[in-house]
């Protein structure tokens, strides 16, 4: 395999601590399994970029520690309401919370594919997340035409910039990789623009394929290039209890358990507990499996 | 949330979208979704079309270009209309998403802004919407603004606030006074019982005493038709993305 | 059928005198179907936009006077070498040329999709491509870290900034389409860029064909989306003689022929005249197929 | 151009691309195309890897974002080397592939800039090449800068040009002086000869006496395991995209 083949707590460990990390929404393929093992390998100090929105991945990742900043658009459990963990922390100032919109997500990690230092962005002007992101800067379009002057008005089309996000780690769930490292992620274009837009792209698959993703022009489309991928590990399930796009459905009953449990800090310990003994488990059998590769 | 309030919630919603060609619905809102296939339906029925883009769905989400593609789609001037609620709308139409108290410190924390701060902005329509008509949802003053309502002259803003829809009642957002216009009332409510649970001034319709609330319309009820088309179309459409609010639907 | 099935004659016929029109690079399927039509049609005073470069499709274009204006990083005869009718029009000065690089296009283009007036592009300072259009604007880059002076620099960092292109017509022949107006791309995503960007597309396609392309998320990748399809004509063999990526390979004697017989005015009117001859026969029988449809 | 001489620059361009990474080529290269699959070649023989992306061709290219993934990928900082071409190039590193003359009033028209304008700025290692070797050629000065050889302190620019090959020589790009090295001459060649048909003048390498010409090198011949793989490995690679050049290499 040109890309490396590695175990999940291998994948992982490639993931440096202070790093920013981009990872997916809920319904496009988070890597609930390196999840997991970043939590057991006791990482801390990541930065954590939600492209634009994140879920459960967020909230555990938060809950135990491993997160000292987070940007998003918004941070929930979908359809199973707030995260707990996540406005716990808010609220208790326990992470920084850098708020943005999803399309400024978008195209700062376009500007980033494009090797762009900023990229501009409708929309914004005289809202709080402007007002709160000193990052962000305010200038007059310059192909206004006439100017706002000319058009009787107060300024001339402020418009905002955005610098680019160049994430450390692109790091997701995806149902399959061939054994050249090229990801299938279907529809899911933003994971496209995240490992174009980040230093390394670390993925956890169903399984490794025989034969080139890319062969055929019907299905090539979706790939992700393995030029653009630094390491895969297999981990059947490794969204779970979320969905992936084209392979399997949400566990609902499994996220509402959640949702519940982790409206205390004892109920998020206990929960995660679990999570990490069946993990420790599943890693074990997957381990026994990958001794025949 | 009973069938019956459901129902009138989704047509009236559904209502705000006559005449449009195109709309579209973000994730986790059922109420948004249900309502903008009802009026594609309703729509087809006339002989006319609405586009309708419903995001988490497979079936009605015809995106190729990955998350960004909504909200490009509406910066092309594609999308007629839109959906937003908040965890706190006040008087000029600004929406809060992010959180109660003093930002960043805050008491409070909503999940966050999503694509607010830009679709307010750029798409024409947008309809604000809110099950919990109360003084804790309809204040003087967000905290945080996710989305202005207005904005200065000058600024680049195709679209912005068109209407609120409340538990309540439904109001028209006047754009050149940044304020809301009372346009009718659910069944039960009155004046007085809209004023009492609203944080913020509203203005009457045109004509209205500020006395009277005889003559301020009911909001319409659903038809015999909509109810039909909600059973037995749209319980089935919502059913793939939301299906605990299809049951819901399904026995209006 | 959602988005109108037309005849290649009613599609062009969308394209009024003036417009912008965006067409792919040679291996990218222009549509020559189009081309020919709008030749057939006497249209004239089009603005061409080629993304990023194009061929004998522009060659035809100009040579026959459909066009006065072109936007491309580059027009030959691929490894037939320059294109005979375009040199000859910048010549003589018979067509205003806007000489481009590949990427400003595309950039240019991704700035219309998103609504942007404007987007930056690293490169092209100190280039005579940036000297000759005064449409670009140098800015210094405001996120600059301590500016160009304190690095003892000459100026702070300055960078392109390209205004957005919003083509009126994009115009493309693709190997299918479902009757709800979907239209299969497969890898060729500038073309999903251009319709993105452009007000209105118009696709030429080899056939139009059962069940929604969105169906199969296997296959679904590769769609551009009815939503922004204007109208789509039939058009069997629409991009001969070039190829088309999935479907047939291009006919290299025929374009051979081509770029010896366009050397001269001449030689180019003799070979349009047979090739509105053939075309013209064959919408004749396009159009008697259609009668079934 | 003979199958000698066609060894002789694909071998000479391969050379330029030791020890990288990721190599791209453009559409209608035949010759850096072959040059980098047989650099590929010989990396793998030594168990090293030269990601190799040849537009135009199928198997060669893994780009599933369109025809910008190449420009965005140059800009992330992913591809190592590029080949341009010119219509003219001068002695400071200048390309001109747009025409000659006043421009816009042009006397002859060449295709266009391509992507030179950006990549020349991009791409760590930009190797320029070109079969003629002549004053028509290599000018004092280009009449019209499609891509600059370097660029004013404090302009964003990681590449540039760092080679150039010609049918009669290879030079390296002095980019802090703006200026060609004369490196090697084919066999055949003298520096006067290279001399007379350059028309800009150009760096000796370190040592060199102006006059001498007997201790310049001679560019190295493909060897024997360059041939074998030109022959075996590399027509068959590249007749898929280039089928004519193919049996040039065939013939090696």
């Amino acid at each position: 395999m040109t890309v490396p083949a590695l175990t999940v707590a291998e994948l992982v460990a490639l993931i440096a601590p202070g790093s920013l990390v981009a990872v997916p929404p809920d319904y496009s393929g988070p890597s609930l399994a390196a999840t997991r093992a970043l939590i057991a390998a006791g990482t801390t100090g990541l930065r954590l970029l939600a492209v634009p929105t994140s879920g459960m991945q967020a909230d555990l990742l938060i809950g135990a520690g491993v997160v000292d900043e987070v940007e998003a658009a918004a941070v929930l459990l979908g359809e199973h309401g707030g995260a707990p963990r996540f406005t716990a922390a808010v609220v208790a100032g326990a992470i920084r919370m850098r708020d943005t919109t999803c399309p400024a997500v978008h195209a700062a990690l376009q500007a980033a594919e494009k090797g762009l230092p900023f990229i501009p962005l409708r929309g914004l002007i005289g809202s709080d997340v402007l007002r709160f992101r000193p990052d962000w800067q305010v200038i007059d379009n310059p192909f206004a035409v006439g100017g706002g002057a000319a058009a009787g008005a107060a300024s001339a089309d402020p418009i905002v910039l955005l610098p680019a996000i160049r994430p450390d780690v692109a790091l997701f769930h995806a149902p399959r990789a061939d054994r050249d490292g090229n990801v299938w992620i279907g529809r899911r274009r933003e994971l496209v623009t995240m490992a174009h837009a980040a230093s390394a792209t670390l993925v956890t698959v169903e399984e490794i394929v025989d034969g080139s993703l890319l062969a055929d022009e019907a299905t090539a489309a979706g790939v992700l290039p393995a030029l653009y991928v630094t390491a895969v590990a297999v981990a059947p399930g490794g969204a779970w209890p979320l969905g992936l796009p084209g392979h399997s459905e949400p566990d609902n009953a499994e996220q509402a358990r959640y949702a519940r449990a982790a409206r205390s800090d004892d109920g998020f310990r206990a929960y995660l507990a679990e999570l990490l003994a069946d993990a420790a488990g599943a890693a074990d059998a997957a381990g026994a499996a990958d001794a025949g590769r | 949330m009973a069938a019956a309030r459901t129902a009138l919630l989704v047509t009236a919603l559904a209502d705000r979208l006559r005449g449009l060609s195109c709309v579209a619905v973000g994730a986790t809102s059922p109420l948004p979704a249900a309502a903008a296939l009802l009026a594609r339906a309703r729509a087809e029925a006339v002989g006319d079309r609405l586009q309708t883009i419903v995001l988490g769905s497979r079936q009605h989400n015809p995106f190729t270009d990955g998350g960004r593609e909504l909200f490009d789609c509406a910066a092309q001037g594609r999308i007629d209309a839109f959906f937003l609620s908040g965890g706190q709308i006040d008087g000029a139409g600004n929406v809060n998403l992010v959180g109660t108290g003093d930002y960043p410190a805050l008491t409070h924390r909503f999940p966050g802004s999503f694509g607010s701060a830009y679709l307010a902005f750029l798409v024409p329509s947008v309809i604000l919407y809110r099950e919990e008509h109360s003084r804790r949802v309809l204040v003087p003053r967000v905290d945080f603004v996710s989305a202005p309502g207005t904005s200065a002259p000058g600024t680049y803003r195709p679209g912005g606030p068109t209407a609120l829809v409340t538990g309540r009642c439904a109001f028209a957002f006047d754009r050149a006074r940044g304020r809301f216009t009372l346009t009718s009332l659910h069944p039960g409510e009155t004046l007085e019982s809209v004023r009492e649970h609203t944080g913020f001034d509203f203005q009457l319709p045109e004509g209205e005493g500020r006395a009277g609330t005889a003559a301020i319309p009911t909001t319409p009820a659903p038809t015999t038709a909509d109810l039909w088309l909600l059973r037995e179309r749209i319980a089935g459409e919502v059913a793939e993305t939301y299906p605990r609010f299809a049951a819901l639907i399904a026995a209006v």
